[in-house]
């Protein structure tokens, strides 16, 4: 790939001296060493498609590299997830390919771990040191003392990492992330028969009825729903469609909503059902569609008895009109939608809730109908609950029966400390991490293979739960590697065949890219056969393999023996008494889980909703904060029964005031000179409910406790205090 | 005492001129016409002697902002044969030996602020040489305009182009 | 004219006025050097603002004008003492004035001279100021004529002309008495600005028609001045600022701190040069009458401001005045009492009027005021801006306050220069008087009686 | 300045009922346009450089809470109160239609600053840096803007000069679409909508004729090319 070599060559145009006087940085003319590829004009901007991996939503970017830089990233206008839309996060990658504090090359510990001492050694040495631990562990025919921890993989990369575990004979191979979709797999195949995440046509739906689904922020696929709800409300000529929002705090969906129902945390469960039941028994439901699954009104009232109007007013703590209301307009106006999302799904009564939520979709008749429920392409059978197996991987680590972990990510600060992941990981004799940046899991590393930026690497991705066709979207570099790094697969492969033998055989690649392509290969193979370098580079340039692979025909219908869903009373961690008020943590549009805090766009971008920037804060409603002496911008202090931390209050009036909410990603000790030591990460502060037969990340179901520390919040917003409540001045 | 008043009249009068002569002319034009160049590399030779056309090398021109300069391989392609013995023609093929491209001093030189795209100058049909004069009777190049903003505009004015700021400055 | 000093012989006369151009005392030296210390420090500020950028300052959006522009508007305001004291007092023909002329004159000059360095002052590129003189270049680039900033340019040089040679004018014939009293570098220098005065009854015709003369022009001048400063706000639409009233309002504005800065002055050189022979209470209370009527049309033209908003009652607008009155509500009491109700109040009482002291009490007060009030127009109104999600906020940087502080040592100092230069007290005005009855020797010859001509 | 000579009228339509306030455009913009990065201290000084912000208004009380959401970047007007003040003509009226700023030629009066009754121009108080390799980001098609001079947005007039010098090259006008500045090019819920406000089949065109329309602070007289869509209230399907 010649335009790599652009690198060595200094740009012709001159950016970036500063504009003063008639002084000028472009005193020299520097020529390339070989002439650019044919197509390829110097000083003119070229567009390399490829995807971006920031989240699993797998959006297509195009990427605009003008002399071997990469200057901008867009999206993909043929990408059937995102349409050439891209959201804050998506075009922010381009920071973490340029990041000033990236690691440049292999670095192995010499101080204490977290002590941040590294040394700088080449690649030979630092796979021979990570081999010769494998080997050991093959020695010790104790293999199964490797644990690989990733997040959800899809594509050829879980191919390889599959085939590596296995090979090398080891079980332990955890995709684990806090924000997965796992419990709406389940909650779907539960539901609606197919393990299968659902895709939800907003667009062409009439009524949106949200229970804590933030699809403006990252609830699965956050531009392509941000899309289909643009058209959802001005798309059609006469119709406007209407969207009702459920949850405690009104997130930035909520803000979109025309109705907001701050129903009590857990209670949204029994909301669903409440509603359920009035549609039923004013008879407003879809009679066919209940009797093609098989389920008959008067038996269902039955089983609904226990949620009259009053009892439901009562738990959710909201108007026995506007439940009346919402039941009606959900129910006349067709097509209606109803989504459940990680609001309702991390209560200790989640999943049972969801399932409420995604039978009122039934009673509405919308599965597999236009503005209804369709499955998502590309299959997307994934795990259920990989919450339990990062508890048993944790269990092991305890136990000391992990050897060597191999961690891509940033878990030791994604992953809420009540796991006890953290203090387990510390038993861990060797780690090995991936990090592109020194995040807070490279500081616990022995050993740091660094990865290539997105914009520097090969691979594929299929998106998750974004599209109802089946798509695979290419990644591709854009420009030459900055420093000495390597993607994952590579430094995997390189692994693999320097422990020979059967791992060797296993992965038989000369390189990551290879086998992307081979994969593509056969992804295509029914397509055409012939001449597939020219196929490839079409799906090079275009971004991927979009529509072309018949998604799977069948759809949603009720599966028969579904148990019912019976969301019981939530559970929360904290006495009432010591700990009044419930915590919400949430992804920030910015930052996500964490991992766009690195990024300066990111931390300067004020948060569309508290406007805050380069900071984490405390949403509080205006009445509590009142009674308890807080006033915007204080610094405040939140304890839970599993921790405390500190930060600065944001008065918000758009929260339930028995609720305190707080932003995810901030409070790195590592992540580069851009997000360290900046800001409180709220995970601390979650605690662990045990419910029911296997755990679930409840975490939503933590109290807290809010004391006023002083006036010194250092809190920085974008907006002014009290202009923002002055829209009379504007006219809107 | 009379005569003093004539002298510093005279001198005061010396001073205006002076004066608003060099505020007119700001900013004023420092710049080195015909810099020396690490290779003597001779526009005459080639453009002049040879007839070779300015696009063949300069080939950038017609499609992009930037005219181009060719690279150290297009250089080395023709002199494999051509005169490979002359010295500079073996400097030359040091710089490729070890793979760094040539530095070459810009004598056309323009402030960030401004933006010149070659291929919508060529487009109009101006000739190299309005702008950089009778490059092949030059040895060495020797920037032949002023390349300040009052002599852009005239031309402009003159070809009817756009004189909107924006055209340039951005 | 009872309180006219009563004649003298023209010697002692002479020697009495002219006795500021003595070799300078010790003091004198001490106070040029503490001023000198002040506009050093204030340099080092400026410098300090031009090395790192305008982030010293304590502007930002949408407060991006301060105390610079506040600086600006305050001196070119004082900056009318001069012209409003001498010339209409001239033009009005008003004895008593005499004495303090050329103070006045000078303080205009001095004042315009600081006023005009504010503007480039406040520049974020200082080093490309020369881009706002329309002089053919090469770019082939004009100023831009439809920017009041334009306007205040234009008129601040005229301005700055207008009132030196009005000065200089005055000045003519004591240039010729001091050349005449006086030896050495002193006695060329003199001798060169006083281009060969010589107080033959022609000159003196000229003199008069003149100086009469320029007294009618520098006061539309002055004016004009003035309400372009104004219209720097009256022409945007800056809640607050766009208002048909600015003009003549920044006018009365001016002359009531130019009156105050006078008395001032007059309290000073007073004691300074002991002219208490020739600045009388009578003087004061002639001034203070001046400063009670100003006063009163000053508080006339705020009321009508305040309360043509407030009964419009335009949302954004009175928005700006109640974030004003809530946010500086000390300030605006202090602007309000020291501009109208004090000086009200006292100046409507002769014994008051005739008290130097309270003369210099209530005259300082009004310039304090009057800085104030240049303040609460400029700030509040770009704080609370039409649109609320983007308001702000301001509050000067030491860099800020240095040079306001440098600004008015520079203008004592240039002022305490000239007065050890140059006759501060109008020598040939107060000797009219004297020479009224009978033929005076003033130079070497000799002059035939002016009386009644006036 | 503006010379009727020109085919294009440039102007934008935000439609608030779509827009979800994401704040893509703002990153969009500052990528595209070289726009310094501004750490807490700045921003808490009120010395932020977006040239696009994403205001958001509190109505109401609990429960009845409302947020309502407003992009805000520079209207290019047409009765512009930044041009006529500046005493330069670093802010001018470009044939297009649009309110040109000059960095090159900017003083720094701060004047029309003051005079933009939307607060849309950011003024350089730091000299701002880009550590390396973060530069490398820059684009080569914007000046890099110098402490002491006014910016703002610009309606991404390199992305016009491109389209344009394109459209020469094929003796053509430039077509509806074809060029779009970075903020509504991404905009997930396609909010923003640019184009050509003098072709009247443009879809900018026939979505500024909308009812629901209206400029902002419209009272003013300043005839903005930006015309904003009412964003639909708790009125039900």
């Amino acid at each position: 790939m010649k335009r790599r070599t652009f690198l060595q060559l200094g740009g012709m145009t001159a950016a970036g001296a500063a504009l003063a006087g008639c002084r000028s940085g472009n005193e020299k003319l520097i020529p390339y060493l070989i002439p650019a590829d044919e197509g390829v004009t110097p000083g003119k901007a070229e567009y390399y498609a490829s995807s971006c991996r920031f989240c699993p939503a797998g959006c297509g970017i195009l990427v605009r590299v003008s002399d071997g830089r990469a200057k901008k990233v867009e999206g993909n206008p043929a990408h059937p997830v995102n349409r050439g839309k891209l959201c804050a996060r998506g075009q922010a990658i381009l920071q973490e390919l340029y990041h000033p504090d990236r690691i440049a090359q292999p670095l192995k510990r010499s101080g204490s771990r977290g002590s941040g001492e590294f040394r700088k050694i080449s690649w030979d040495e630092g796979i021979a040191l990570l081999t010769e631990k494998l080997k050991a562990l093959q020695q010790e025919k104790t293999t199964d003392r490797l644990a690989l921890l990733t997040p959800p993989l899809s594509g050829t990369l879980a191919d390889l990492t599959d085939r590596f575990m296995a090979a090398f004979g080891s079980p332990n191979h955890l995709s684990f992330e806090l924000l997965a979709p796992d419990w709406l797999r389940r909650a779907t195949r539960q539901a609606f028969g197919r393990a299968s995440l659902p895709w939800y046509d907003l667009a062409e739906t009439r009524y949106l009825l949200g229970f804590g689904a933030d699809f403006v922020e990252h609830h699965l696929s956050p531009v392509q729903y941000g899309h289909a709800f643009g058209r959802m409300r001005q798309a059609r000529d006469t119709v406007r469609g209407h969207f009702t929002y459920v949850g405690g705090r009104m997130s930035l969906t909520g803000a979109s909503a025309d109705r907001w129902l701050p129903a009590r945390p857990g209670s949204e469960g029994t909301l669903a059902l409440g509603l359920a039941r009035l549609i039923l028994a004013d008879s407003l439901h879809d009679e066919q569609a209940l009797a093609a699954s098989g389920l008959q009104r008067e038996k269902l009232l039955r089983r609904l008895a226990g949620y009259q109007l009053t009892r439901v007013a009562e738990q959710t703590g909201l108007p026995q009109q506007a439940i009346v209301e919402v039941a009606r307009e959900f129910a006349t106006t067709r097509p209606a939608l109803a989504m459940a999302g990680e609001a309702v799904a991390f209560q200790s009564n989640g999943p049972e809730a969801v399932r409420a939520v995604l039978l009122l979709n039934l009673l509405a008749g919308n599965l597999n109908r236009p503005g209804g429920v369709y499955p998502a392409g590309g299959g997307g059978a994934g795990p259920e609950n990989s919450f339990s197996g990062l508890l048993s991987l944790v269990a092991k680590m305890r136990a000391d029966r992990i050897g060597v972990a191999m961690i891509q990510g940033n878990p030791v600060h994604a992953i809420p400390p009540a796991t006890g992941f953290q203090e387990a990981l510390a038993r861990v004799p060797f780690i090995v991490s991936f990090a592109t940046l020194l995040d807070d899991t490279a500081l616990q590393a022995d050993l740091i293979l660094p990865d290539h930026a997105a914009l520097e690497s090969w691979g594929d991705v299929i998106p998750q739960g974004s599209a109802r066709e089946a798509v695979v979207g290419l990644i591709q570099p854009v420009v030459t590697p900055l420093g000495d790094t390597r993607q994952i697969p590579d430094s995997l492969l390189a692994t693999a065949h320097r422990l020979g033998g059967g791992m060797a055989a296993s992965l038989p690649f000369q390189s990551y890219r290879e086998m992307v392509k081979g994969a593509m290969r056969r992804r295509i193979a029914p397509a055409r056969g012939t001449d597939f370098e020219t196929a490839w580079t079409e799906l090079l340039r275009q971004g991927g393999l979009f529509g072309k692979i018949g998604s799977t025909g069948e759809g949603f219908r009720r599966a028969t023996a579904a148990a019912w869903p019976e969301p019981g009373e939530p559970r929360f961690a904290g006495d009432e008494k010591e700990y009044p008020l419930h915590l919400q943590v949430f992804p920030s549009t910015a930052f996500y889980d964490g991992r766009g805090a690195p990024l300066p766009w990111l931390q300067q971008l004020p948060d569309p909703m508290s406007t805050v920037v380069w900071d984490s804060w405390v949403e509080i409603n205006p009445r509590t904060a009142a009674e308890l002496g807080i006033s915007h911008g204080d610094l405040v202090e939140v304890t839970s029964p599993a921790g405390s931390l500190r930060a600065p209050a944001v008065i918000y009036p758009g929260i339930r005031p028995d609720m305190v909410a707080i932003p995810l990603g901030q409070g790195q000790q590592g992540g580069g000179r851009y997000a360290r030591g900046r800001g409180a990460n709220p995970l601390s502060l979650l605690a662990m409910i045990d419910e029911g037969t296997e755990p679930r990340p409840a975490w939503h179901a933590t109290r807290v406790r809010l004391t006023r520390v002083s006036e010194k919040g250092n809190l920085v917003t974008a907006g002014h205090p009290q202009g923002s409540y002055r829209s009379d001045l504007v006219g809107i | 005492m009379n005569k003093w008043w004539y002298i510093a009249g005279v001198a005061a009068a010396a001073a205006v001129v002076a004066g608003s002569a060099l505020i007119y002319s700001l900013p004023l034009d420092t710049r080195d016409r015909s810099p020396r160049q690490p290779l003597a590399f001779s526009h005459k030779v080639h453009a002049g002697d040879q007839g070779i056309h300015c696009l063949y090398c300069h080939r950038h021109a017609p499609r992009s902002p930037v005219a181009g300069i060719p690279a150290v391989a297009d250089c080395r392609a023709c002199h494999l044969f051509i005169s490979a013995d002359r010295p500079e023609i073996i400097k030359l093929m040091g710089y490729w030996e070890k793979k760094e491209p040539i530095p070459w001093v810009r004598v056309y030189a323009l402030p960030d602020h401004v933006y010149f795209p070659h291929m919508m100058h060529i487009r109009a049909g101006l000739p190299c040489s309005s702008c950089h004069g009778e490059v092949a009777t030059m040895d060495r190049i020797t920037r032949s305009v002023s390349l300040k903003m009052g002599w852009c505009l005239d031309c402009h004015r003159q070809h009817t182009a756009s004189i909107d700021c924006w055209t340039c400055h951005i | 004219m009872s309180d006219t000093p009563v004649a003298r012989s023209a010697t002692q006369l002479n020697d009495e006025l002219l006795s500021s151009l003595r070799p300078p005392s010790r003091r004198w030296y001490l106070l040029v050097l503490f001023l000198l210390a002040v506009v050093a420090w204030g340099l080092v500020a400026f410098t300090w603002q031009v090395t790192h950028g305008m982030y010293v300052t304590g502007k930002n959006r949408p407060v991006m004008w301060g105390f610079y522009i506040t600086g600006f508007v305050f001196w070119v305001g004082l900056s009318h003492s001069g012209t409003m004291v001498s010339s209409i007092l001239r033009l009005s023909r008003a004895n008593w004035r005499r004495p303090i002329l050329r103070a006045a004159e000078a303080m205009t000059v001095f004042c315009i001279l600081v006023a005009g360095l504010f503007p480039l002052i406040h520049l974020g590129r200082n080093w490309t100021f020369f881009y706002m003189i329309p002089y053919p270049n090469q770019r082939g680039l004009w100023p831009n004529f439809r920017s009041a900033l334009l306007w205040d340019m234009t008129a601040i040089t005229a301005y700055i002309i207008g009132s030196s040679l009005f000065l200089y004018l005055g000045m003519l014939p004591d240039l010729a008495v001091a050349r005449d009293r006086s030896g050495g570098w002193r006695r060329k220098l003199y001798g060169l600005l006083a281009m060969g005065w010589r107080g033959s009854a022609h000159e003196w015709a000229v003199y008069h028609r003149a100086s009469t003369l320029m007294a009618a022009l520098i006061i539309p001048v002055a004016v004009s001045v003035h309400s372009i400063v104004a219209w720097d706000f009256a022409v945007t639409v800056v809640p607050g600022w766009h208002s048909t009233i600015f003009p003549p309002y920044f006018v009365i504005g001016a002359i009531l701190s130019g009156v105050a800065a006078v008395i001032t002055l007059m309290i000073i050189i007073r004691r300074a040069f002991n002219l208490e022979a020739y600045l009388t209470p009578l003087h004061f209370d002639n001034m203070g009458k001046l400063l009670l009527v100003i006063s009163l049309l000053w508080s006339y033209a705020y009321f009508v401001e305040v309360q043509t908003t407030w009964y419009a009652h335009e949302p954004i607008e009175w928005e700006v005045f109640s974030f004003m009155a809530d946010t500086y509500t000390p300030q605006l009491l202090l602007m309000l009492a020291g501009n109208s109700v004090v000086p009200i109040a006292f100046m409507c009482f002769r014994r008051l009027r005739r008290s130097i002291s309270v003369m210099l009490t209530v005259s300082l007060l009004v310039n304090v005021a009057m800085f104030i009030e240049r303040f609460l127009i400029i700030v509040p109104s770009l704080s609370h801006k039409n649109m609320p999600f983007a308001w702000g906020s301001y509050s000067p940087s030491w860099v800020e306050i240095s040079v306001n502080i440098a600004a008015v040592a520079g203008f004592a100092l240039l002022f305490v220069l000239f007065a050890k230069l140059f006759p501060i007290v109008a020598l040939t005005d107060v000797r009219e008087l004297e020479v009224r009855e009978a033929e005076v020797p003033l130079g070497r010859t000799r002059l035939p009686s002016i009386a009644g001509k006036e | 300045m503006e010379k009727m000579t020109s085919p294009y009228r440039w102007g934008m339509v935000i439609d608030l009922d779509r827009c979800t306030g994401c704040g893509a455009c703002v990153v969009a913009c500052q990528a595209e346009n070289n726009v310094a990065l501004c750490d807490k201290k700045e921003i808490s000084e009120g010395r932020g450089m977006q040239w696009l912000r994403i205001e958001r208004f509190w109505a109401g009380e609990y429960p009845d809470v409302r947020v309502r959401f407003l992009p805000v970047l520079c209207q290019h007007c047409h009765d512009a109160p930044c041009e006529p003040v500046c005493p330069v003509y670093a802010s001018y009226h470009n044939p297009d239609g649009l309110n040109g700023q000059v960095y090159n030629r900017c003083v720094g009066t701060r004047y029309c600053g003051n005079n933009c009754p939307y607060a849309v121009r950011v003024f350089n108080f730091y000299p701002h840096t880009w550590p390396q390799p973060l530069d490398s980001q820059l684009s080569p098609d914007i000046t890099v803007r110098s402490r002491g001079v006014m910016e703002k947005c610009t309606f991404c007039v390199q992305r016009i000069r491109r389209a344009k010098e394109e459209a020469r090259g094929e003796e053509r006008v430039i077509r509806d679409g074809e060029v779009q500045p970075a903020c509504s090019q991404t905009c997930p819920s396609e909010a923003l909508v640019f184009g050509n406000l003098a072709d009247p089949r443009s879809r900018v065109s026939r979505l500024s004729r909308s009812p629901r329309r209206f400029q902002l602070l419209e009272h003013l007289g300043t005839h903005p090319s930006v015309y904003y869509l009412k964003g639909g209230g708790r009125e039900h399907v």
